[in-house]
């Protein structure tokens, strides 16, 4: 058949992002509806984001202040990207998954993942703590974007195997770079795996600014070349994320395959504790994201429909206490797990060379005492 | 019957997907071409093309979704077309397919064979004659398979896609055409045991994978030499079987140990500090290795220089006995 | 600054490629100018194209001979692909650099390397035979699309040394799905380095159709991801593909970065010599590419401009035979070199072991004889 | 004056791209912030970002780009942000930086660094502690070189600058706060050559690295017992300076080689096959290995049972002297 024939498949005009990214809050906190992006929520559900953000951020700086006082090793924080994280983690069901980054501790309090089991990897108890099966969150994932192709090699087997599940995978500006997100965006593609790839463009790649990263007109636009579409929400808007989370999870779950979303935000943290931002950004610019803070932007927004009352803050108050308390608790001055355990894990079954090591080990642990 | 090792590799694959059909094979041309080699001829008519299919040519896409798919509980049976082009997949192989389980502690598992079709002797052009095995071997997490025989081709194949642990299954592309009388199926010894394939008194041959052929010559030209040499097929390198590796130096007190692999930094070097660490009283010369060349894998016309042969083996046997 | 405010750059309308493929040559091989892909070529430049391109074919068909009376071990024949590669080529100036994939034989010729001596890699007497820095064309490169980043480095390089050079990189369809390509268009967009990535679109990587590769609606399409033009040519119109690549050229030449060419065309022959295409394709489907084949249509649109004669056929056949000639007194029985030259190149300063690997490989070499 | 070893990097850095202008440094964060470890501090402000810039986040795209640069005639020397982050750069190092010369029968000359900060003991998150050194000793076509002290890091910095062979240059990322008085420039010993740290007769410790210090630390310890260990700092592993490894055996009659990597397969192996090769009737015991055990870099906590320290390296001591 000559090239010249055929029409586009799939058209490219259709796998676009909008020109502009999708709000629905505007910076006053009024709602505007965007066509195609419908807001199914209630009442509850606007309650439940906003206490959502409310303990993302609670946690985090308890975090931070957990790494000040010297119980964890690092820690990646999340401040600025509440709502990104929210908005897309929220828009799951139950059966579904999500593969996150290093930095997903919203995304995890969603799906109902204890954040102090989280927290094991940066304080280095263990390299995790919580069960990915059970939770259906995987592990915290260091090297860059390789965790892409894991939700996407799920999702392909979800739907190998007839299941009604949604794989989320979220990454970083910078692993959009790396050859993993590439493949794993062009093998979700191939076999229409029902993924969304979620980008929380957080402008920086530690010191790195998106402009340095790619040339590229947004991120989204990364979608076109795997033949899927991309979606585009200002990652400070937690329903513009909601949305346009829902509408790539509803595609995905209808058998319509994998979409790129790109969630505009900024981190307003230091990469992690261990990085000192002032070398690479100015005040300014922080100031200038400091206004669009995702979660005044919400409260404002609620307190004109009057779901925010104080009630309802000192109940958050309290569960963020709740959470805080249980972190502190679960992680601070948390001992060493027992050294031989290291061998326990490596392999179903092990190589005989472990006895030996293991014996080795136990001597060196009995002449320290 | 007379198989070919090609051949039982296709029936474990085929056997396997059979009796699981948690079992999916994938890979580059693996489907309807059934692969470069044949291996996985035949298996996507056989069971549709969800069990076994092509991808898009990205080695670390194979592997990353493999991942993923043994987290939902399938047995990825991937295919790495050729030595020299798994080393795109090596990031995946190494800080996720050897660790996850450990760093899950334990709660996730990862049943997924590598295939790898290794070595020369083909004269196949650049990047197609490689030996990665000693990356691997020093790769915690992995085991590192290479049957040297048809029977072991397809019962090591059977285990390792038995196996809940990550298995990197080396495949002696110069050996697929090797015939042996064996009926499938066939269950030989399992991982973590090494088979004296003949035994000797003058000196032990370690080899694996295809060398073991090359060794199982040497030892039958040296009888001429009236050298009696026992060869020990190592089968598997992790786990390792030190125990039959030692009691055969123990009672020649020789040892060469043969690879395809450049010497320097190969796995006989780890073969010959473990033998040697254990059986140092019984040595009557320190073990020996023979190998490739430190250079890269030469051009095709060139390679009869390159790789271990008969000659390079009795050579080290000689100087072995010199000592 | 807030997300929605700034215009979009580079304006993504303008990195799309045209809807159809550029063709200059329709199948009755009368000339259409195209807007936008102006043709400066002279009667002489035309007639040049055509030479090559059946040089280039009599090149692969005796490279093939070659193969089948075992004189080489294997080779990868560009049947089909003459105007890609020709057009691609011929567009570059004296200086450029081409990083070539193991398929480039035609664009090799152009660049006047001697087929003989790149013929020593399918050989196998050496890895290579002709000199890379001399010749301004890379080592034939088997790993699948990494040569698109020594392009890009050798681009950034020039382009940082302020020297007037472009570089030309070939890939394959199937290469656009590692890692490698991708990582290479994004640097080569982000330093704005002057190269043109020419992806053969030949519809296979060895088994596997286009359809299994990628969902994107063209090749063309993920240029647009890397915030660089996409273009698309008919592969098997060499009018078209100089044009195209002409105009990626003069881009690139003026400091406008990068860009991706798409060349429509099919690879008439097996993947390589070791290869039974009949096990993956139809007859049919082969039949319908061999009427749009790129000599034949050249030849129509000569033959109307009064540019070939039996004359200049002659010519060209008298040059294919010496071509051919020199190819067979090149390779054929060509010894092996000598063994021990096999540790003289891996190193500028080789470590002392290789003196005593080379007194073993030397001692080896006597007990032969 | 006292220099870290953070600051000898530096300061070698600096000092090789003002003598040569085609000296060009690049990788994730080296430029305007200086690098995640500083060793690339103020070399963008003072040479300009065309001498020295940042990269997207793509390893395989930096030491491609990093190969076609110095095509041209550059110098790059690149940076892996950490050992755990290079293998997605290892089919550009394998495939092509290793064998590019060699394939070209010499006629493309590949001058890079690849500055890999390597080594555990910072309390690190996963993937941030890694010893891949054996991967890259065993290929074929690299140089591998790895400073223990401030004044090699500097010397050998600028010698794998110069060196006209592609060099994977390891830093000890646990002592890059390591002090030493020296005045720089300084030269040391060249690539090729071991120095004996520490004369002794009792037994040889061979380290390279971070395990220089630990085992100057454990031949100060083992005095208390009566022991006077040798030190042999070997410096770079390939090439490798057999002659003064078996010259030291050959004095004390034992050995134990130190790293942090996993022993199975590890690089000792390669030291202990080659020594035992060469010293074998001077040892008066096998040549002992100490490493990390054959498991995934633990967690942070657990860090300290699964490096090499002080008391395991005298135990090995202990045991080779039992032989
Ligand atoms: C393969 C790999 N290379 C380098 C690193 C070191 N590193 C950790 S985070 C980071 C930046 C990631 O940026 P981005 O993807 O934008 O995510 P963010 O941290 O902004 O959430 C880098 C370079 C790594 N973890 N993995
Ligand atoms: C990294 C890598 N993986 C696999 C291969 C094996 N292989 C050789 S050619 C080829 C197909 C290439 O297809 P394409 O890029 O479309 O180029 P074409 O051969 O069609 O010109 C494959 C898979 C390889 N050479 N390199
Ligand atoms: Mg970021
Ligand atoms: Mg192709």
């Amino acid at each position: 058949m000559s090239p010249a024939a055929a029409p586009l498949e799939p058209d490219p005009m259709t796998l676009l992002p909008p020109e502009r990214p999708v709000q629905l809050l505007d910076d006053e906190g009024a709602l505007h509806e965007v066509d195609g992006f419908p807001l199914d929520l209630k009442d509850s559900d606007f309650r439940d984001l906003y206490r959502y953000m409310v303990l993302a951020r609670r946690v985090d700086s308890e975090a931070i202040n957990l790494q000040r006082q010297g119980q964890l090793g690092v820690y990646a924080s999340l401040l600025g990207q509440e709502a990104a994280q929210v908005g897309g983690a929220y828009a799951l069901a139950e059966q579904d998954w999500v593969f996150p980054s290093y930095r997903e501790m919203g995304a995890a309090l969603v799906r109902g993942v204890d954040p102090g089991s989280v927290l094991h990897l940066f304080r280095g108890t263990w390299l995790s703590n919580h069960d990915p099966i059970a939770t259906r969150f995987g592990l915290l994932s260091i090297p860059i974007g390789t965790q892409a192709l894991h939700a996407t090699g799920y999702a392909m087997a979800a739907k190998f195997d007839g299941k009604d599940l949604v794989v989320m995978s979220y990454f970083g500006d910078g692993a959009t770079s790396e050859g993993d997100p590439h493949e794993a965006m062009n093998f979700a593609a191939v076999y229409d795996a029902p993924v969304v790839f979620f980008v929380q463009n957080n402008q920086y790649a530690i010191s790195v600014p998106l402009s340095k990263q790619t040339k590229a007109p947004t991120i989204a636009h990364k979608a076109v070349g795997y033949g899927m579409p991309g979606f585009r929400a200002d990652g400070n808007d937690v329903l513009a994320t909601y949305a346009v989370s829902r509408r790539a999870i509803d595609r995905a779950r209808a058998g319509q395959g994998p979409s790129l979303i790109e969630a505009v935000t900024y981190r307003m943290e230091a990469h992690t504790t261990a990085d000192d931002p002032t070398r690479y950004r100015t005040a300014s610019e922080l100031a200038e994201w400091k206004v669009r803070d995702p979660i005044a932007r919400f409260e404002t927004f609620l307190e004109r429909e009057g779901l925010l009352d104080d009630a309802f803050r000192a109940e958050i108050d309290e569960e963020a206490r709740g959470y805080a308390t249980r972190m502190r608790a679960e992680v601070y001055d948390a001992p060493h797990g027992d050294p031989l355990e290291l061998f326990e894990h490596v392999y179903v079954e092990p190589p005989e060379r472990f006895d030996e090591q293991r014996a080795l080990l136990r001597a060196e642990l009995e002449r320290r005492e | 019957m007379a198989i070919t090792l090609a051949q039982a590799l296709n029936t474990a694959l085929h056997d396997a997907m059979e009796s699981d059909d948690r079992v999916v094979v994938f890979g580059e041309d693996v489907g309807t071409l059934g692969g470069v080699f044949r291996i996985t001829d035949k298996l996507q008519s056989r069971f549709g093309d969800q069990r076994c299919f092509d991808t898009p040519l990205a080695e670390s896409g194979i592997v990353g979704t493999a991942i993923g798919m043994a987290m939902y509980g399938y047995k990825p049976v991937v295919e790495m077309q050729f030595d020299g082009f798994t080393y795109p997949a090596f990031e995946q192989l190494v800080s996720h397919l050897a660790k996850m389980r450990n760093r899950s502690r334990g709660t996730v598992t990862l049943q997924v064979v590598v295939r790898i079709p290794y070595g020369g002797g083909i004269g196949a052009v650049e990047h197609h004659s490689e030996s990665p095995e000693a990356y691997f071997a020093h790769t915690a997490g992995l085991k590192v398979v290479s049957p040297g025989t048809p029977s072991d081709a397809y019962s090591l194949l059977r285990e390792a896609i038995d196996c809940p642990d990550p298995v990197i299954f080396f495949e002696p592309k110069r050996r697929y055409w090797l015939k042996e009388d064996a009926q499938l199926p066939v269950r030989t010894e399992p991982f973590g045991r090494a088979v004296v394939r003949r035994e000797g008194t003058t000196a032990t041959l370690f080899a694996y994978g295809p060398m073991v052929r090359t060794c199982m010559d040497a030892a039958a030209a040296a009888e001429e030499e009236g050298w009696d040499l026992e060869v020990v097929d190592l089968r598997t390198l992790n786990p390792f079987d030190t125990a039959t590796a030692v009691a055969s130096v123990v009672k020649t007190g020789r040892a060469v140990v043969v690879h395809e692999a450049c010497v320097f930094g190969g796995f006989g070097a780890e073969v010959a500090a473990r033998i040697t660490e254990r059986a140092f009283y019984s040595l009557e010369a320190p073990v020996l290795r023979v190998g490739g060349f430190d250079i890269p894998y030469p051009a095709a016309k060139l390679e009869e220089f390159f790789l271990p042969d008969v000659d390079r083996i009795l050579d080290a046997v000689d100087r072995s006995l010199g000592f």
